[in-house]
């Protein structure tokens, strides 16, 4: 299962994750660092090692601005930015695991939220 | 017909043990040509080797196949027996039936087929083979180096010392190259100018030395122990036997404001200039682009105030040509050119330096006296930040290279240690990837610094500098403490990649040598012949082969040197008489085997012949020289006729070798 | 093309070139072969260029080129690159010739007139893209193209590469021109298919070397084929083996010095289609190493004396199946 | 008739990686067929596609050209001329029909006897099922 998760985020993301020597650029380079539990350069190890579960439970990937400054920087083309837009898909694969149910939705509507945006979420997080 | 002796060897059990080698030795004997066959249990033996030449004597034997292990093995040893025997060297086969067929083989009889079909296959190829004679080429006794950087001047030194005649060709005004820069040297710390300048001296006193600075190659013709060399000497507009380096000229000059390529632009010099104090040969030269008097003829002051005469606007650059037997490549390194780096903020802010401006900023013939201050305001910086791997271990090939460069660990390692001595008030910051130093009292080194020093390395990277209200603020990554550093810098320094000169490709392209894609020179064997360049007369010497430090480097010039001096003791050179040799009659004259020529062994000339009813013709036809050429016979594919072939491996003998096999 | 005539002429009487390297009429009118003309005479007399002057000039430098004087000679643009390839050989002396680079929509082949029905012809003209025959029964008219010589239906280029004069405008490449049709069509067939085919066309070659001896490429002093003192000279196609053998080696010969320029196969009196060898061969150089045309320009280093460290491994062959895609 | 029929394999060895592997391979009694006979050329760029024909006429039922890694020419460059040249020529020997497994291209360096052995196993087995050689042959050298 794990070593599937694995292959499956290096294979959605294109990122060779042994070509990675350690050397933190992208974490030095990271606008969003304080707002992530997980860094670029642990992510990295994070998915090479196989610890994916806490990966895709992990907040800080939506924190991650998709800047791209990691892929910028990173001398050994890592490219951290496209493993973390990886696992964010990986997330919304897994459909049902939602973390809200349908029936759950209404309760919690705001009158200010816009239509289109339950639409969308709802066409998002279908089974 | 030749007269064919066959000799089949047992090797003990190791042939003969799968191989029936009376039948073979048998069945040779019914082939054209040969007039004895026998079979021995060791023919590399003194006894076996004497039963070769007593019949190569007895029987007048004109070609000898000897069936036995790998021509690898023993070629030259029975080469050697009948050359003994008064036959020429290259009347002898070898047909390999040990390696290449009993050892392989189980079944006794095929072995014994593939044996006598390789006998044959040796037999048909000797009953072609004419007598070679290895020609013999002259050496002259004259090297030359080029670069004058520590490597050059270590190997000219070493020549020299061996009382052959050098020259040493610099493109700079002096000779000292990248060590002239240099404040202190790792790991003892002393100074490098104090190691070098007396080398430098030395250089310029020897005899047998010979310096062309501010000069380069400008052509290299011909091959080992014969080049021909077309310098050329760069316009000094000076008077080099004249000036006597007083230096006036260079306090007088009113062009103040050229930047001073030496302390790498940290500060100016005169449009006429003296590289530094101790520079080798010590006279002025005028840079062309400053000087008002050669741009627009208005001033001529530094003629004035030399009192020796020694000023000449007029000069021109002038060729020299000389003979060499031995070239010496040295053509060193530069750090890359940091401004794709803008993440560093090299090029917004002056407080941000490579490595080797640190150095001149440390140093006491350097911009600032030899106190550590800010290239921007003058003021002593308190927090300095090192980033290592700057361009190095890059897999980017538009912004730095793919190797590591060897030396910034252990440079980085000494600058921040004199930063902390002398000045034990600053915060000095390391980020590393790696920490590596391997070699005599690295380490050691490296550990001082952070526990006498108290050096802060920190593994992890710079991410981004950016100048703000006169700070440089540092964002940084601390990857065994998970933590993203922030930093308010003075001053931050940057462990550039070095590279292969500009120079060195041309170089090589006149050399003949070869490249690696990275533009280092490339050695004939990586291991065993670590300081030869494939191409015969072509040496090595330091960082043009590869990231070296001054130790190594010095250690590599030296190895050169006597690579060179091997070779000039030689008062000629035997070649390698299987070399390609066109059939002028039918060449026609196309140049294709010249294009795939890898050694230049192949030039034209217009050459008379006879034509029909007493007319002459000219024609031009492919010249072979025998000494350049070493025989690989890329020539003879590309020559449509077949006018060139190859001795030793010519079409008729291969075509007779492949009818012999599939017989 | 009209002028070519009166300008071997002017050229002879303004003694610009000594001699002028042309056509002339041979056994018959439609046979028009290379002649060299030493006076205005002989040009009046001789000298005809037309329809059917498709025989390339060029090789015919070689033998000029050791003359005294300048020689003046047409070339067709495809003549032209067969010009600029011998002098990029050393083949040719370049001060020794005036080259008038003569613009050619093609040449016409009488075997294509013939199968069109139209017999005893006794003289062709062109008026644009008609042809206007005379014939023992009277006067026939055809479609230019449709009496095209091959070489000239799948013309390469239109570009004249070398001249010192020009009659007629300077052309363009045709990249369009479909020259590899064949050649991909007979990748596309099974191996088995290829070797009846080649079969087929190459046993009946009778080693009459015209295609060797009208080739511009096939410049060497003493052919590998005559060449006795090697063990390779067969002078007759005794057996399946030695026409294979000839016509491959030749081939590859000239591999990256052959212009296309298809005289080899309009020469051929067995009409064996033998430009399609050299153009696999060109076919194969410029997918695998990159377009190149012998003959366009000197410096130009020809694909097998050159490499690149990347080149593809021989194992293409394999995976590309002959075809590719 | 089938049975006994064994194809005869000509390999050129470039002197300097290809034929050592070969020595080496014997060295490590790596077993292969001994219908492979090898001859020595000084580099793989000697080889002219001339004697791959000659091969076939005279009877060879596959050629096998064994150089240096492409990069470790002892010549420096020689390999990358072979490479090109028998590129095209296999590619027309194929264009005329010839079964393209016959002729084969394989560097090997002189540390890797192993590969030789396994090279040389392989194109014999290749061979084999390919049956003799019939479209590129000379009736009058066979017996």
């Amino acid at each position: 299962m794990e070593q599937n998760m694995m292959d499956t985020i290096a294979r959605i993301s294109g990122v060779n994750l042994r070509r990675c020597m350690r050397c933190g650029k992208c974490t030095a380079s990271c606008p969003a660092f304080d707002e992530m539990e997980y860094h670029p350069h642990q992510f990295v190890s994070m998915v090479e090692n196989g610890r994916i579960d806490e990966l895709l439970a992990s907040q800080g990937i939506y924190t991650c601005l998709s800047c791209f400054a990691c892929v910028e920087r990173c001398p050994r083309n890592v490219e951290p930015a496209k493993l973390i837009e990886a696992v964010r898909l990986a997330v919304i694969r897994k459909q049902g695991e939602n973390h809200l149910h349908a029936e759950q939705i209404p309760a919690m509507l705001d009158d200010e939220l816009p239509q289109q945006a339950i639409v969308s979420a709802f066409r998002k997080y279908k089974r | 017909m030749q007269k064919i002796g066959v000799f089949v060897c047992h090797c003990g059990t190791n042939i003969a043990a799968t191989v029936d080698v009376e039948t073979v030795a048998k069945t040779l004997g019914k082939e054209p040509g040969v007039v004895f066959t026998t079979d021995y249990p060791y023919m590399c033996s003194q006894t076996g080797q004497q039963m070769i030449q007593d019949k190569i004597q007895e029987l007048g034997l004109t070609g000898v196949v000897i069936c036995s292990c790998s021509p690898r093995m023993h070629e030259q040893t029975f080469r050697k027996a009948c050359h003994k025997a008064g036959l020429n060297d290259y009347m002898v086969e070898i047909a390999n039936i040990r390696e290449q067929c009993s050892w392989i083989h189980k079944d006794k009889q095929e072995a014994t087929e593939k044996a006598v079909i390789l006998g044959r296959a040796a037999i048909a190829k000797v009953q072609l083979n004419a007598p070679l004679t290895a020609g013999t080429s002259p050496v002259t006794k004259r090297a030359l180096v080029i670069g004058g950087g520590i490597a050059g001047i270590q190997t000219a030194l070493d020549i020299a010392e061996a009382g052959f005649e050098v020259d040493i060709v610099e493109k700079q005004p002096t000779i000292g190259g990248k060590m002239t820069q240099i404040d202190k040297t790792f790991p003892t710390l002393d100074c490098a100018a104090c190691i070098l300048t007396p080398k430098m001296v030395d250089c310029a006193q020897n005899e047998k030395i010979h310096i062309y600075a501010y000069s380069e190659v400008e052509q290299v013709g011909g091959f080992v122990g014969n080049f021909h060399v077309k310098i050329r000497r760069k316009a000094r507009f000076v008077n080099e036997d004249v000036c006597t380096g007083c230096g006036a000229c260079t306090e007088k000059c009113p062009q103040k404001k050229v930047p001073n390529a030496f302390n790498l632009g940290l500060d100016t010099r005169r449009a006429i200039y003296i590289p530094f104090a101790q520079a080798v040969p010590k006279v002025a030269t005028i840079d062309p682009d400053y000087c008002n008097m050669l741009k627009n003829g208005k001033c001529g002051v530094c003629a004035k105030v030399c009192t020796a005469g020694a000023i000449d606007y007029k000069q021109k650059d002038t060729t020299i040509e000389r003979e060499y037997g031995a070239i010496v490549a040295a053509t060193g390194f530069n750090p890359i050119d940091l401004s794709q780096f803008d993440e560093f903020a090299y090029s917004k802010s002056p407080d941000v330096v490579s490595s080797l401006e640190f150095e001149r900023l440390m140093n006491a013939a350097g911009p600032t006296g030899g106190t550590l201050l800010r290239p921007s305001d003058g003021t002593h910086p308190k927090t300095i930040v090192f980033v290592q791997c700057v361009g190095s271990r890059c897999e980017d090939a538009q912004k730095g290279k793919s190797y590591c460069s060897k030396i910034c660990c252990m440079y980085t390692a000494k600058h921040a240690m004199l930063c902390r001595e002398k000045y034990p008030d600053t915060d000095v910051y390391v980020f590393y990837i790696d920490v590596r130093t391997p070699g005599k009292n690295f380490d050691e080194f490296y550990r001082r610094a952070v526990e006498e020093y108290g050096v802060h390395y920190i593994k992890g990277m710079v991410g981004k500098v950016v100048p703000e209200n006169g700070k440089l603020k540092v964002q940084a990554s601390d990857l065994l403490d998970n933590r993203q550093l922030h930093i308010d810098a003075d001053m931050v320094v940057l462990a550039a990649a070095i590279e292969p000169d500009k120079s060195a490709r041309s170089v090589a392209t006149m050399l003949t040598a070869s490249m690696d894609t990275n533009d280092f020179f490339t050695e004939a064997h990586p291991k065993l012949r670590p300081v030869e360049s494939p191409t015969a007369g072509v040496f090595l010497s330091g960082t043009c082969q590869g990231p070296k430090d001054i130790p190594e480097t010095v250690a590599q010039a030296s190895a050169a040197a006597a690579k060179v001096i091997g070779l000039l003791c030689k008062d000629s050179l035997t070649c390698n008489p299987c070399v390609a040799e066109p059939n002028e009659l039918m060449c026609n004259g196309c140049s294709n085997c010249e294009k795939v020529c890898p050694y230049g062994a192949i030039t034209y000339i217009d050459k008379e012949f006879r034509g029909p009813n007493r007319t002459t013709l000219i024609r031009r036809v492919a010249q072979v020289n025998p000494a350049v050429c070493q025989g690989c016979g890329a020539c003879t594919v590309a020559c449509m006729s077949g006018a060139m072939d190859l001795k030793g491996f010519s079409n008729k003998q291969i075509m007779a070798e492949v009818d012999a096999i599939c017989r | 093309m009209q002028g070519v005539k009166e300008k071997a002429l002017e050229l002879l009487a303004s003694g610009k070139a000594q001699r002028v390297l042309g056509w002339k009429t041979g056994e018959f009118f439609y046979d028009l072969t290379p002649g060299v003309f030493e006076s205005a005479e002989e040009v009046e007399r001789e000298f005809e260029y037309g329809v059917f002057a498709g025989a390339n000039l060029s090789k015919y430098c070689i033998a000029e080129s050791k003359k005294d004087g300048v020689t003046a000679v047409f070339l067709k643009p495809c003549d032209a690159y067969s010009f600029v390839q011998l002098l990029k050989e050393y083949k040719v002396k370049r001060e020794k010739f005036y080259i008038v680079g003569v613009q050619c929509d093609g040449m016409c082949d009488m075997e294509k007139i013939r199968a069109a029905g139209i017999s005893g012809a006794t003289a062709v003209s062109e008026d644009g893209d008609t042809l206007k025959i005379s014939t023992i029964y009277g006067e026939e008219t055809m479609k230019k193209s449709d009496a095209l010589l091959l070489k000239c239906k799948t013309c390469k280029s239109k570009k004249l590469v070398i001249f010192d004069e020009l009659l007629g405008e300077q052309g363009e490449d045709c990249p369009e021109s479909h020259r590899f049709d064949e050649v991909e069509r007979l990748e596309r067939l099974s191996p088995e298919e290829r070797f009846s085919f080649w079969r087929g066309e190459l046993s009946r070659c009778i080693r009459c070397n015209a295609c060797r001896n009208v080739c511009p490429a096939c410049t060497c002093e003493t052919c590998v084929f005559d060449n006795h003192n090697l063990g390779t000279d067969n002078k007759a196609a005794a057996s399946d083996f030695e026409e294979n053998f000839f016509h491959i080696i030749r081939a590859f010969h000239v591999t990256s010095r052959c212009t296309d320029c298809g005289e080899c196969s309009r020469v051929c009196p067995q009409h064996i289609p033998l430009h399609l060898l050299n153009r696999k061969f060109i076919k194969d150089t410029n997918e695998l190493y990159g377009a190149y045309q012998a003959g366009a320009d000197l410096e130009s280093r020809p694909p097998l004396m050159d490499f690149r460290k990347d080149d593809c491994e021989p194992s293409v062959v394999y995976e590309r199946g002959g075809a590719k895609g | 008739m089938q049975v006994t029929w064994k194809p005869t394999i000509v390999a050129f060895c470039c002197n300097w990686c290809s034929y050592a592997g070969a020595d080496l391979s014997g060295t490590n009694r790596l077993q292969y067929p001994a219908n492979v006979k090898i001859i020595r050329i000084p580099c793989s760029c000697r080889l002219n596609p001339m004697f791959i024909l000659r091969a076939f006429q005279k009877g060879a039922d596959g050629v096998i050209l064994c150089g240096c890694h492409p990069g470790d020419c002892h010549y420096t460059t020689g390999n990358y001329y072979a490479r090109r040249r028998m590129t095209l020529l296999f590619s027309m020997l194929d264009f005329l029909g010839i079964e393209k497994g016959r002729t084969r291209v394989e560097w090997v360096s002189a540390a890797e006897g192993a590969k030789f052995a396994a090279t040389m196993n392989e194109f014999v087995k290749t061979i084999t099922e390919l049956g003799e050689n019939r479209r590129l042959e000379d009736l009058r050298c066979k017996e």
